[in-house]
């Protein structure tokens, strides 16, 4: 009734509990804003939604992996990726992404850990850093994360208990965001560098708005691990768009590792969300992450964020129509459409990738030299990567319809070229 | 010559020009009724049709008026802002020196942001909590409150 | 001045002369909507916009061509045209398109005329057919289109005398819009009968918004000449999209020539902006071409619709404004970042195909026979299609900017395989 709304929205929040900057448990943040907890412990709901969500399938608990529910297997899905990894962790276990409060377990338990030695850079995304940082650094954020870096993931791990937490994207005396995460400092600056910004601080820089998509970008980008150090590096320096990236590591030489089944050397893209959304029309028009997938929602006399952070498509009327005045059904429907068109010309690009990958095998049983399918592999890395780039962005080219497809074209012109190569022998002429 | 006195004695007699017709507008168009809160005043002008039509069938088409998005909170802002406009308008009507499809002015759309923590401050008092930045927007997501498209 | 807008909001029109289904002549029709008339002449000006509008040429009139200005060339500015189209009349003359006015003259005067002999058919589409048709059919329009189909075009050339007029586009009684092509009639029929709606008719079933595209869809659309009859058929039997186009071909087996490099079973796709745009996000929302370019127009007290259909990028306020509050400069970035990522893709599968067609061509001259090179001739015919389709649409990708690059995407796909198969002398398993 309107007397108890006036009253809620003159004081909308009450400080029941005195929070700073060492507080990591999000129930204690929570008993100040308990609306925002409460949004916030449900993201362990899982729901499909067409391409997105996920699905809650269920397991047996084992020594090795405590786990009674996992989500559905993208390998199971699609055999062709286990081709597309062979010789990587990722072709032994790798599942559609989940709600946040799986994050840290999801990480400790998947089987890419019994394959590959991991580093504690895992970390840095995947649980509340802050305090173990700063405290590991003697108070120094930075130093902190290139410790953790270093040690082995099972030591890291001890120091971390929960997963992203509400320190990690609030300051704890304003509320107002913040970004935490020293990958995400260091790759802005890098990028704003390469626009000609000198020495951005993206704490004192970017506008409120901007931080509505900046503290997702701390986690949803491409990264690879820098050195002995295992320093985490977002590969902005020449912008943000696939073929920019994969120029930057052309330019410094990495893989990721090497194909087991044709010797290339191979690059692993993952989860550029950040880098897509600044090619599509929304990031454009300054529609940021929280917009969308953490729509304002209602509670008695205020509006607050919904800290349910999910798939949009489960959350139409919030998410989408405050905006647009479609039908949940139509706007379903468009958001669908893209993303339909995105996955006919990935498949189309994944089964050219596949025929390479199996053309340089079969050259190399042949007897065919290193030397002979240096350039046949070189188009596989490329090819390979700009797939993966579309592949594992999660939000299957709704980011961005048009770059995510153009993306996938360039993928399918490497795959066959790699093809062409390996019959002639010989380079493409104007295509290297 | 000198050139600068030249461009002067022109504004001046554009700028008397434009006084007087803007004053035989305001007269003819039922300028006084300008100065009212009354939603015609606005229409009296058939360029703004399509915005009242498209007031009319808005969400606040039965709970704020022109003014209220339009104009500052308090008497001496709301004149001074209406004075500017009014103005602009006459001269920009009776010149035909404006767009087809009418674009708000910076200044104007700030007028309106406030609007809306104006009457709405209570329900977006928890949103504003982090920062009260004012360049975060409300039309950003609540572009047609005021004009249904 | 206030008083006469008054004065004019009150009769807008004044019927100075009485129009019937006779009067063809667009300067009669003009002395009652002087304004439309206005915009109507207005179509000769020419200017350019980054990738559209027109340019104009200055060029010495001669015997065979009276024309002292025309358009740029495309061919000049992309040579592998020449190679794309090598044997058909396309390789010898192809220009931008420019406004209506000029529709008439370029068709009589192009070069592709000197090249080949063309049927009466043509003049469906750049000419004020209504009244001449009717007359040829004694009263039964189509009858008179069928009639004028199989006249040579000379002879057909003489029976009209305006480019599009106002009669083509509307009603002389109501003024409301009406589809006078027979063209049209007919493909629009075969489409809703694919979507399961019998017996079509347009004039009756069409609403006033999809008439705002209908009208244009008379002419700006794929086509064909069927048989020897040499009726204009728009090939919508399977749907508007590319591949659906491209698939009804193969079942009719139809061909516009054979290529003269390659020998390929080869089609040339012509000005799909129809099919593209129901492709688009603009088409899915009922925004009609002219909304865009036919923009309303504020003249005195009155709206009336901007007859000088340009290119909306020429007139971004009132072709974009009215939907999007960006400012023009924004929005001519946003429209131009779709189409340079068209062109880009364009780009990629141009020299993709150009290689296909070397390599044919090389190994015709190598002595491969026909059924060897089978396989890679319909990988071109197919892959080239698919780019014409693009390449021939003339907004560059804006219609659709994500299908269009999905279509690139398929194309490129298409030559890359007919070079391998030509490597491999037999079928790639799986992809045919
Ligand atoms: C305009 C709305 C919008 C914006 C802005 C947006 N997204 Fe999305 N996002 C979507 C939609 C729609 C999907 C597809 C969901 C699906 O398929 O169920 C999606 C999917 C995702 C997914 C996969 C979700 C799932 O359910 O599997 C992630 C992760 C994601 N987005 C992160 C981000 C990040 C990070 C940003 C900002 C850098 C961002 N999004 C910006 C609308 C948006
Ligand atoms: C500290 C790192 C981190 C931050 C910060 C972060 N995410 Fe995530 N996010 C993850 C991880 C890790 C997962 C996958 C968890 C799993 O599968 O166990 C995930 C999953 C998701 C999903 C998938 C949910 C589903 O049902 O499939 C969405 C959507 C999403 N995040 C959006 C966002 C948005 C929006 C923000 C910012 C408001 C954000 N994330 C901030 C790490 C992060
Ligand atoms: C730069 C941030 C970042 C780093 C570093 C990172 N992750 Fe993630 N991880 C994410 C995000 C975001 C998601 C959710 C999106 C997705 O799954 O694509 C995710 C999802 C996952 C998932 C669930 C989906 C799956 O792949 O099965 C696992 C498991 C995982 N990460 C393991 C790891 C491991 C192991 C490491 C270290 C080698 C690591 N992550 C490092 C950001 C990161
Ligand atoms: C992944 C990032 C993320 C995490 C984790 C997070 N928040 Fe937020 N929160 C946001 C964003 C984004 C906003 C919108 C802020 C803005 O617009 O300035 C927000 C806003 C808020 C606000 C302001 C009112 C509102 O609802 O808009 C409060 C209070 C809040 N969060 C509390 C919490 C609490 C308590 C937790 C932990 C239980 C938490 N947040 C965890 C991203 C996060
Ligand atoms: C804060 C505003 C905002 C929100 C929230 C938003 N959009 Fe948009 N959307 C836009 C803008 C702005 C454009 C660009 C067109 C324009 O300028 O009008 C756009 C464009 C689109 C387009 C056309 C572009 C294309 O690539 O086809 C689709 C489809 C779309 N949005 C769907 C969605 C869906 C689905 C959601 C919810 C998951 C959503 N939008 C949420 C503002 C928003
Ligand atoms: C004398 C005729 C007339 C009257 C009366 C009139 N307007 Fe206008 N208005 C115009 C014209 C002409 C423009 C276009 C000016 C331009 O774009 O340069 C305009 C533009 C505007 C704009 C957008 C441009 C800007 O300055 O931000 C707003 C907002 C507006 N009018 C509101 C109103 C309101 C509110 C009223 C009633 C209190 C009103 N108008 C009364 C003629 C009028
Ligand atoms: C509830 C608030 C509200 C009310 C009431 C309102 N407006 Fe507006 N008006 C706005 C907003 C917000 C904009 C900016 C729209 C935009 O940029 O999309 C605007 C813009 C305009 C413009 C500029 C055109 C444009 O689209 O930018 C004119 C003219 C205008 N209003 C006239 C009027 C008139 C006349 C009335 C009364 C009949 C009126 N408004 C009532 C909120 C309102
Ligand atoms: C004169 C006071 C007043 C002003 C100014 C005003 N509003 Fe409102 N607004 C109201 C009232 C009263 C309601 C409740 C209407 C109802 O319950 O039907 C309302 C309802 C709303 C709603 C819910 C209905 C809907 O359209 O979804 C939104 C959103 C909203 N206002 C946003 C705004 C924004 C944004 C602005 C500024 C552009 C604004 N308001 C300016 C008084 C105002
Ligand atoms: C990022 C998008 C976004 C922005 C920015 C935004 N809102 Fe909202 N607003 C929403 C959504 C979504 C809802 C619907 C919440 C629900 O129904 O649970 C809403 C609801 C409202 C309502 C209540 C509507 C009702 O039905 O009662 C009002 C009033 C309102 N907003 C005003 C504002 C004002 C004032 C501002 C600026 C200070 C603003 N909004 C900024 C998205 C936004
Ligand atoms: C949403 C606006 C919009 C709609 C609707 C639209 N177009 Fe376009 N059209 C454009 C833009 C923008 C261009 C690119 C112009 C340029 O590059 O200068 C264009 C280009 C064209 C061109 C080439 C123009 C030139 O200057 O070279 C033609 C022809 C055309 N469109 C016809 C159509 C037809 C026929 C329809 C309907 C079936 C249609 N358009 C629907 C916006 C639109
Ligand atoms: C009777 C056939 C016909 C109809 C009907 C027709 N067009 Fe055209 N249109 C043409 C031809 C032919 C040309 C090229 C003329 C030339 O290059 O000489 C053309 C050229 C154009 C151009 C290019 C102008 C430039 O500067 O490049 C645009 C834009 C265009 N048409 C849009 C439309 C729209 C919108 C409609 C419907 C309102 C329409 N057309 C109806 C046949 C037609
Ligand atoms: C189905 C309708 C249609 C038919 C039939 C048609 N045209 Fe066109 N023609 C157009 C349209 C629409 C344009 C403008 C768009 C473009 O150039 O792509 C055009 C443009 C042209 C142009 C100017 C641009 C250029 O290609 O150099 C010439 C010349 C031309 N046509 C000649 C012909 C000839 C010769 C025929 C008969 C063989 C013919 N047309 C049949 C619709 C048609
Ligand atoms: C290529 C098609 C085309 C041609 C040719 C054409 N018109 Fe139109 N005309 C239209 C369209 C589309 C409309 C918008 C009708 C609607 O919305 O119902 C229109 C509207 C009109 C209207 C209604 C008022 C308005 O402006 O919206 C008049 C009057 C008119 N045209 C007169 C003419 C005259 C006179 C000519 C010849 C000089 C002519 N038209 C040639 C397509 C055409
Ligand atoms: C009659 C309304 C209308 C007109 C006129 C219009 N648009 Fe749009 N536009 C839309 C709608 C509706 C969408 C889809 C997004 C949405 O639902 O808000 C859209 C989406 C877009 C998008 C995002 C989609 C994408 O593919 O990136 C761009 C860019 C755009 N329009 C540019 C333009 C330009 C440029 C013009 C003028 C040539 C124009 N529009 C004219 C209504 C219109
Ligand atoms: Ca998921
Ligand atoms: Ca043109």
């Amino acid at each position: 009734n309107i007397a108890q709304r006036k009253q809620e929205a003159q004081s909308p929040f009450y400080r029941v509990v005195e929070l700073n900057d060492s507080i990591e448990d999000p129930e204690i943040w929570g008993k100040n804003f308990p609306m925002q907890y409460d949004g916030y412990v449900r993201t362990v709901d899982q729901k499909r939604t067409r391409y997105g969500g996920s699905e809650a399938v269920p397991r047996t608990p084992d020594q090795a992996d405590p786990r009674s529910i996992v989500a559905q297997s993208r390998l199971e899905q699609d055999p062709r990726l286990r081709t597309m990894w062979a010789g990587y962790a990722f072709a032994v276990d790798f599942r559609e992404e989940r709600g946040h409060a799986f994050m840290l377990e999801d990480q400790t338990y998947t089987k890419r850990q019994e394959v590959a030695k991991q580093p504690g850079t895992c970390m840095h995304c995947h649980a509340s850093v802050y305090v173990p940082y700063k405290k590991l650094g003697d108070g120094d954020l930075i130093k902190g994360f290139e410790k953790m870096n270093q040690l082995p993931y099972k030591e890291a791990r001890k120091l971390v208990s929960h997963p992203v937490a509400c320190i990690d994207c609030h300051d704890p005396s304003t509320m107002q965001l913040r970004v935490t995460r020293p990958g995400f400092m260091e790759g802005i600056r890098a990028l704003k560098a390469s626009q000609g910004v000198a020495d951005y601080d993206v704490n004192k820089m970017a506008s409120r708005q901007e931080m509505r998509a900046f503290v997702c970008g701390q986690c949803h980008v491409e990264y690879y691990f820098k050195g002995p150090e295992k320093r985490l590096v977002y590969p902005w320096a020449n912008g943000l768009r696939a073929d920019q990236i994969l120029a930057y590591y052309e330019e410094t030489g990495f893989k990721d590792w090497t194909h087991a089944e044709s010797g290339a050397p191979a690059l692993k893209a993952q989860h550029p969300e950040f880098e897509m959304w600044n090619q599509g029309i929304h990031g454009r028009s300054g529609v940021a992450c929280a917009d969308c997938h953490m729509p304002y929602q209602r509670e008695g006399a205020l509006k607050i964020s919904d800290h349910h952070v999910q798939s949009p498509l489960l959350n139409i009327n919030r998410a989408c129509q405050t905006c647009h005045k479609w039908s949940e059904e139509e706007l379903k429907t468009r958001a669908e459409t893209n993303q339909e068109r995105t996955l006919s010309l990935r498949n189309t690009a994944m089964d050219a990738l596949i025929q390479l990958i199996g053309d340089i095998k079969a050259a190399k049983a042949g007897g065919k030299t290193d030397q002979q399918l240096e350039q046949a592999r070189n188009f596989q890395r490329r090819a390979q990567f700009l797939l993966d780039f579309v592949e594992a962005e999660n939000s299957s080219g709704f980011h961005a319809p048009q770059e995510a497809v153009r993306v996938l074209g360039e993928s399918i012109n490497y795959s066959r070229l790699g093809q062409v190569a390996l019959r002639d022998g010989k380079s493409v002429a104007g295509t290297d | 010559m000198d050139f600068s006195r030249h461009v002067h004695i022109l504004l001046a007699v554009l700028l008397g020009a434009a006084v007087g017709v803007g004053l035989y507008t305001f007269v003819y168009a039922k300028g006084a009724s300008y100065m009212t809160d009354n939603p015609g005043a606005c229409a009296n002008c058939h360029v703004m049709d399509a915005h009242y039509g498209a007031w009319l069938k808005s969400s606040h088409g039965r709970v704020a008026v022109c003014n209220d998005c339009h104009t500052p909170a308090g008497f001496v802002g709301k004149y001074s802002v209406k004075a500017t406009n009014g103005f602009w308008h006459s001269f920009a009507f009776t010149s035909g020196w404006f767009p087809d499809q009418i674009q708000i002015t910076e200044r104007n759309l700030k007028v309106t942001e406030g609007a809306c923590r104006k009457c709405h401050s209570d329900m977006v008092h928890a949103i504003q909590l982090t920062s009260d930045d004012d360049s975060f927007s409300c039309i950003r997501c609540h572009r047609s409150v005021g004009h249904l498209e």
